[in-house]
């Protein structure tokens, strides 16, 4: 391999990783904000993704509906799912003293569920595209080419990345979330709504779901089962830190990057294991993550 | 009356499953000695999660590693089916052991995403070791024998299969009752606590890891004895799921719990092959109901010792709580 | 039946977390067979002595002497068998599981180790020993309850009782009382005192002075990590740099 | 004494297929397919006067399922055959247990290279295409048509993706002087960068793909991102839906030298066809109103279906599963459906070694003439 | 006598089946200190959940300022002023001591006087403002019930649950707190449910006092009465 392949390799293989590497933040970050909060590992992430993207795609496609309306629509959808499987199942579950696995349950409950329906709708049979956002004309960086789609979703990555770690930090309503996922009796106590907070934090995920999957759709194409991806998602809260929102994009990124590394200079065989060879490595040599803050003496 | 309860339980399984092979169809049988595996799956699982609190999500991975050393001893020795199914135990253990070791230094959610992942890696060797596994061709096993008498058929290996389940279920409930029991249980309700009681809770966890390993590599085993291929696909996390529902819907930390979830969803996941296209919506649906409605699980608190769900326990839960409210 | 001589003697002991020191050059001794205070305001250091004694914490600097051995670096899961037991401010119940096995817990480290007696259960005598203790306690009625059903008062009991299941020479209570009235004080009151009788040495880290100044025989007090005085509870109850930092006018009678 | 399964009036078959969950694509309407070709033969007067009795089992395309299925349908139902399968590796897990009970089996449309060879008595199949015929077949087109020298080929590192490159590069020797650059990616990949890339650097005349329809879709598009212009030929696997894939490449412009390989006897919009198309109509006249269906692969269902009924008659008023079995060995058949008849041989049960090609460029079909055959023969391991 | 601000009417509770509370009675007037008494267990805690809806009542009302409050969730009740210093320092571990204190004024529609109390609770508690930054999980015991203490102080509450505020702390800063209590009543009128384990001390700051017994009322009446009563010096007082 000659050197000037290696550093073309390099810069096409970091910044497609970047990009796909974005997809991966985005669904981590909706991930890390219900689990911050919440306390719960949400298994049905990719599905609420893809329901995204089918309900978007049944409004263009059966409905014909102009996509002024679509993608308010589309939002609005997901937020209402989540937001009532929060309402109705989560808080029944907590009601009725389950904790987190039972909840884990449910979530995976809820996946199955999803894809189902998404089955009979028949759309499922063959990979999906949504009409893109953004035009797919293609740009050069370097001697590597891009999509001005590709640019797009990186700009949305870290755009929502900065909002949500905002929100959290320095907001009345994002500490009240914080506030929820550390101690909710006490969060109770100042006068925080549980059900409302956990309403809204399972509606935000639902939001930034919907909008991922109606950027990214034309990129990766979706299908009933494209819900796997959610897993690069966990990969990347993982390796970042799984209640950091930062660490959820960095994560996202290291993941694409190195699934393209691999890739390229090992095999295209092991792409698919990149991603737990990160996780291992990250926890064994940094166990709270990259952004998960230094490890304190617990306190006894 | 527990105690009575339990025993007539018992021995109305040893009845029914002491008449089927007479009158049941091979398929059936066939379905029998799966529940057998998943029991004994859903007791190693137990005995990390419900026992010892700890969220591992790697089970399949030993189970695989359990069939894929049975089989290859199978081909290349055909020997006895136990020495099989207890090498196949003794190297899942080892590395359980090992993946112990790795794993102490997290807990809840990193230890269930790492060890998650850990079974996702395991999952892509078996479709890429292909020299060993025959890779994504799936692996043929030879049937297993006992003193040469050949396990070619599933009513040929149901009763060995379904003895050798009772035994795990036996040294379930005997290692719970045991000091190193109560050490699992210590750990899983406060390291802090444990560590004062002289619980070395690093070497306790890495032994729960082991021994539950143990198990899932048994279990293996145990479907080689009447079953001749393997498929990297069908170890994958969806399988893990199906046995963590299991205990859960069971009644995480209890033993009963674990064996009627592993029947119960066992056939639940075998009769929904006959509901067709909607089988996925069914199940999820019942997965949802049970978690709203009986999340601690069919058993709950009916055992000697309370179970609580792996990081039920809130850091800041030291305050009695009581009914949550919630309107 | 106590044997005079030190059972436990801190050296210079120093804690620190990042930049926060919150133990400087910490030295005490404490006799065999007596009943020692550690007192002192909040976020003075007693809980942090209490969690390096135990081993859960490592000093920074500065080194734990225990019955002659030097445990500055053992296991906080080898202190059981060598004889100390420990209670929590904040309540370290193994709080799903019932009453009883809770206290059988506290005789795990008792005889022979290894995987024989690991897989061996629990014997009846064992059991009975249990069982008197919280007969002891007051919470043999309780003892199929699981314990994070009891009240925060009874939770702190069955605490005493666990570690008492240990059989200690040396037993570290943080903050008994708290929680507790007069009447369950006067209470735990005897029960140390029978347990001081039993040749059992207490360190005793409390903020309730009618129980320090009932039953210790000498009370040590700490301020902002350091050691500001030494004596019997008449010396410390006088001592003006104790009153200023730590009783107040109000607290000194009791 | 007879074979289980057969009475005077009826004869009672196995018909299973993953019909549920993501193999659901696979199977459902090819069940149909089979379904309605024995509906049409009850009508006629069944076979021999005997009515076919069908039971149908979900195999959820996994190895586990299908057996249990099986199982199932041998000891319980007692059928006297099996016609089923459409996920080769799932199908490979009923073999020992097939043989066993020495029941005879032919399946539908999976590859099930793994079950076919070596060659088990009572095993046939490849009505749609085996994977070995499929893989060398693509390489005889580039290299015959497309006058490649040196291929780019990319595949899956699941079963499927061993079993079509063993015979791609068979077929590679076979021509001498044809090489092949080989990229094996997971059917769930995300970014194609990798290979795409790893691809363009060696520079091959020609680009095979024998993914499945999503990873197809992502390469083809990244590859005109990356500015690769030489011919693109996308076997079977992955053209289940062409409008979807146009849409999916992002316009026709990324289908300008792109051809796709099909085992049908001609394109399916080609009145050769459209009795196939019109039958699924009849029969099911609710199913073909909703979008999606007929599934692509539907037709796929008929020559497996059509092979069982053909041997049956043959094998007589009183038929046993021997006598099938020794009909099956020499079985020809036109089926009017795939590019070739079926045709059995002792020692090759694989239906179907062909296959034809079409140039696509997102509007239009033209049909290559001829098909295209694989070499790859079974030699037994030693 | 005017309607009182709090008014519990014979509530009962239960966890499970274990019954906590039968028919608890009490009332607490506008701005008075009332103290609640009684052994460990004896539903104490228990009352002060029921009255910040953390437990549902099986029984019985709760009425505040003569609206009944048993049915609204527990933070509209914080929202209509009652707030609770929880037993066992519900502090949010992760929390610095700053933001803790901010998340106590969460329900407060006034953001002006958030800045005068900060100064408030640091001055009552000047080691909350040495740790100001310092995560509430490493706090010491007495620290977290300090922080507590000063979380429920910045929600400017029309009336203040406490729920053993002495508890694990120095005597010192016991004398502090007592203070801070009497200051917050006398000046800004401030109404106070006071459960607290030292009798003497409680019965010394409160006017009036209800006693409980293994979850029903036992005896109530004036403090000062109270201290003098045999019984009750026998029964609470000690020696
Ligand atoms: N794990 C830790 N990390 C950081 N700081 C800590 C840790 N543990 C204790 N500290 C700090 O050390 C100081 C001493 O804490 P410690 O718990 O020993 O106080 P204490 O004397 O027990 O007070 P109290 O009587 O209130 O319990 C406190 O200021 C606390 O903030
Ligand atoms: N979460 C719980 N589950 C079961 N029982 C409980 C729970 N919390 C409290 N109890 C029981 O309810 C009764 C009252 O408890 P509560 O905490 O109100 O007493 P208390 O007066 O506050 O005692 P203390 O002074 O020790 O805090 C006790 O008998 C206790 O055992
Ligand atoms: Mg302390
Ligand atoms: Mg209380």
């Amino acid at each position: 391999m000659t050197l000037t392949e290696v550093w073309l390799f390099l810069q096409q293989g970091v910044l497609s990783g970047l990009v796909t590497g974005s997809v991966y933040a985005l669904l981590a970050v909706a991930f890390v904000t219900v689990f911050k909060t919440t306390d719960v590992p949400n298994f049905a992430q990719g599905e609420i993704f893809m329901v995204g993207g089918y309900a978007a795609l049944g409004m263009v496609l059966v409905q014909q509906w102009p996509s002024w309306a679509v993608i308010p629509l589309t939002l609005l959808f997901v937020a209402a799912i989540t937001a009532v499987f929060q309402r109705v199942v989560m808080e029944k579950v907590i009601r009725s003293k389950g904790a987190g696995v039972q909840l884990v349950i449910a979530t995976l409950g809820l996946a199955y569920v999803l894809k189902g329906a998404v089955r009979q709708t028949g759309l499922g049979d063959s990979p999906r595209s949504l009409p893109p956002l953004v035009s797919t004309d293609t740009v050069m960086i370097g001697d590597a080419f891009l999509t001005k789609l590709d640019l797009m979703i990186f700009a949305v990555a870290v755009g929502t990345m900065a909002a949500l770690f905002l929100m959290f930090n320095f907001t009345r309503v994002g500490k009240a979330m914080r506030a929820v996922g550390m101690n909710p009796r006490a969060a109770q106590i100042v006068g925080v709504s549980l059900l409302r907070i956990r309403m809204a934090v399972w509606a935000l995920a639902g939001l930034i779901s919907a909008v991922t999957a109606l950027l990214i759709a034309p990129k990766i194409l979706i299908t009933p089962d494209i819900g796997h991806i959610a897993i690069l998602a966990f990969a990347a809260a993982i390796v970042g830190g799984i209640s950091s929102i930062p660490g959820a994009v960095v994560g996202g990124f290291i993941i694409g990057v190195a699934e393209n590394l691999v890739g390229l200079f090992i095999s295209t065989n092991a792409i698919v294991v990149a991603p737990f060879l990160a996780i291992m490595i990250v926890l064994i040599v940094r166990p709270q993550g990259i952004l998960g803050g230094k490890l304190q003496v617990k306190k006894v | 009356m527990k105690i009575d309860l339990d025993r007539g339980l018992l021995l109305a399984c040893a009845a029914i499953l002491a008449v089927l092979p007479f009158v049941a169809s091979g398929y059936v049988l066939f379905i029998v000695n799966l529940l057998m595996v998943y029991i004994v799956l859903a007791l190693g699982l137990h005995i990390v999660l419900g026992e010892t609190g700890q969220f591992a999500l790697a089970h399949i991975a030993f189970y695989g590693i359990g069939i894929y050393t049975a089989g290859i001893i199978n081909n290349a020795w055909h020997p006895n089916f136990l020495v099989s199914i207890l090498v196949s135990a003794v190297v899942a253990g080892a590395l359980g052991y090992v993946l112990g070791a790795l794993a102490i230094r997290m807990r809840d959610i990193y230890l269930a995403l790492s060890t998650f992942a850990f079974g996702e890696a395991m999952q892509w060797v078996f479709l890429n070791w292909v020299s060993v596994t025959n890779g994504s061709n799936g692996y043929r096993m030879s049937p297993a024998q006992f003193f040469g008498y050949e396990l070619v058929s599933d009513i040929r290996a149901y009763p060995f299969v379904v003895l050798a389940a009772a035994a795990m279920l036996w040294l379930t409930v005997y290692l719970s009752r045991s000091q190193l029991g109560s050490a699992f249980r210590a750990v899983r309700e406060s390291d802090v606590a444990a560590q004062a009681m002289g619980v070395n809770v690093n070497r306790v966890k890495r032994i729960a890891f082991m021994i539950s390993a143990a198990y899932a590599g048994l279990a293996g085993g145990l479907f080689t004895t009447f079953s001749s291929f393997i498929h990297p696909d069908s170890l994958g996390f969806q399988a893990t799921v199906l046995i963590l529902i299991m205990i859960v819907v069971g009644g995480i930390g209890s033993v009963r719990g674990a064996i009627a979830g592993a029947v119960i969803f066992g056939l639940i996941s075998e009769l929904l092959r006959q509901v067709l296209s909607f089988q996925e919506i069914i199940y999820g649906v019942i997965l949802i109901v049970f978690m709203m409605f009986l999340p601690k699980g069919l058993f709950s608190g009916r055992d000697a010792r309370q179970p609580v769900a792996a990081g039920a326990r809130r850091p800041s839960g030291t305050a009695p709580e009581a009914k949550e409210a919630g309107s | 039946m106590s044997r005079p001589g030190k059972l436990l003697s801190l050296q210079g002991l120093t804690v620190q977390f990042g930049g926060l020191t919150a133990i400087k050059d910490l030295s005490f001794e404490v006799e065999r067979g007596t009943v020692h205070a550690l007192i002192g305001p909040n976020g003075a250091g007693k809980s942090t002595t209490f969690n390096c004694i135990s081993r859960y914490y490592d000093p920074t600097r500065g080194s734990i002497r225990f019955d002659g051995a030097d445990i500055t670096h053992r296991r906080a899961d080898e202190m059981a068998a060598m004889g100390v037991a420990r209670t929590f401010q904040n309540l370290e119940l193994f709080n799903e599981l019932s009453v009883l096995e809770n206290v059988l817990l506290g005789t795990y480290s008792h005889g022979a180790r290894g995987l024989r007696r690991a897989l061996k259960p629990a014997v009846a005598e064992t059991r009975e020993f249990a069982e008197h203790l919280l007969q002891r306690v007051g919470l043999i009625d309780y003892r199929r309850q699981p314990a994070r059903g009891l009240d925060f008062g009874r939770q702190k009991m069955l605490e005493l009782a666990r570690a008492m299941a240990i059989r200690p020479k040396l037993l570290l209570l943080d903050e008994p009382a708290a929680g507790l009235r007069n009447r369950e004080i006067d209470a735990l009151d005897n029960i140390l005192r029978e347990l001081a009788g039993e040749g059992v040495t207490i360190l005793l880290v409390e903020h309730v002075m009618q129980l320090v100044m009932s039953i210790s025989e000498r009370i040590t007090v700490m301020s902002f990590g350091e050691k500001i005085a030494e004596g019997s509870p008449q010396e410390i109850r006088s001592n003006e740099k104790v009153i200023e930092a730590y009783l107040g006018k109000g607290g000194a009678d009791e | 004494q007879t074979d289980p399964g057969i009475t005077d009036k009826t004869i009672r078959i196995g018909l299973f297929s993953p019909l549920s969950g993501p193999g659901m694509a696979y199977g459902f309407d090819v069940v149909n397919a089979a379904k309605m070709w024995y509906d049409k033969t009850n009508k006629e007067g069944g076979i021999h006067g005997r009515q076919i009795e069908l039971v149908i089992e979900d195999t959820r395309c996994n190895a586990n399922d299908l057996l249990a299925a099986v199982k199932k349908l041998v000891e319980q139902d007692k059928v006297f055959l099996l016609n089923g399968g459409s996920c080769s590796a799932a199908v490979v897990a009923a073999r020992e247990y097939v043989e066993r009970a020495k029941v005879p089996f032919l399946m539908l449309n999976a590859s099930g290279d793994g079950a076919l060879y070596p060659p088990s008595k009572y095993i046939y199949g490849a009505f749609s295409i085996s994977q070995y015929a499929l893989g060398g077949s693509a390489v005889q087109f580039a290299a015959e048509h497309l006058k490649a020298k040196k291929i780019g080929y990319i595949n899956h590192d699941d079963a499927y993706g061993t079993w079509n490159l063993e015979a791609a590069q068979t077929q590679a020797k076979h021509l001498g002087d044809v090489t092949l650059n080989v990229q094996s990616i997971n059917a769930n990949i995300n970014d194609v960068t990798a290979p795409m890339l790893k691809i363009r650097a060696a520079n091959p005349d020609v680009l095979v793909l024998t993914t499945y329809a999503r990873p197809a879709a992502l390469i083809i598009k990244k590859a005109r991102e990356l500015g690769w212009t030489k011919p693109i030929v996308l076997t079977v696997t992955g053209t289940a839906d062409l409008t979807q894939l146009v849409e999916n490449v992002g316009g026709p412009d990324a289908l300008k030298n792109f051809y796709i390989q099909d085992v049908l006897a001609a394109l399916p919009s080609d009145p050769k066809l459209a009795w196939v198309y019109d039958m699924y109509k009849q029969y099911y006249p609710e199913l073909a109103a909703k979008p999606g269906h007929p599934q692509s692969y539907m037709p796929y269902g008929l020559p497996s279906a059509m092979s069982v009924v053909k041997a049956l008659q043959e094998a007589g008023p009183e038929p046993t599963r021997e006598k099938v079995l020794s009909i099956l060995e020499n079985l020809k058949l036109e089926t009017k459906v795939m590019a070739a008849p079926v045709e059995f041989t002792p020692t090759d049960h694989a239906a179907l070694k062909s296959a034809i090609y079409i140039k696509f460029d997102g509007v239009n079909k033209e049909l290559i003439p001829g098909t295209f055959k694989s070499v790859w023969k079974y030699v037994p391991k030693q | 006598m005017s309607e009182p601000l709090l008014r519990v009417e014979s509530i009962s509770a239960s966890y499970g089946n274990i019954s906590a509370l039968e028919n608890v009675s009490l009332q607490v007037p506008r701005g008075e200190i009332v103290a609640l008494l009684g052994a460990n267990g004896a539903g104490k805690s228990t009352t002060l959940n029921v009255i910040s809806r953390i437990v549902r009542p099986t029984a019985g009302s709760v009425w505040f300022d003569g609206q009944r409050i048993h049915e609204l969730p527990t933070d509209e009740i914080v929202r209509r002023g009652i707030v609770q210093v929880p037993e066992g320092r519900e502090v949010f571990r992760d929390m610095s001591v700053r933001e803790n204190l901010e998340m106590g004024a969460y329900a407060r529609r006034d953001r002006s006087g958030v800045a005068d109390d900060f100064e408030q609770v640091f001055r009552t508690f000047p080691r909350l403002r040495e740790r100001a930054s310092q995560k509430a999980a490493t706090l010491s015991g007495g620290e977290q019930q300090m922080l507590a203490t000063g979380r429920a102080m910045m929600a400017r509450p029309r009336m203040i649950l406490l729920d053993e505020p002495s508890m694990g702390l120095a005597p010192l800063i016991i004398e502090q707190i007592f203070d801070t209590i009497l200051t917050l009543n006398r000046e800004q009128g401030m109404t106070i449910l006071l459960v607290e384990q030292n009798v003497k001390l409680a019965l010394s700051v409160s006017s009036y006092a209800y006693i409980l017994e293994n979850g029903e009322v036992a005896l109530e009446g004036k403090s000062a009465d109270l201290r003098n009563d045999e019984g009750v010096r026998r029964a609470y007082l000690g020696a």
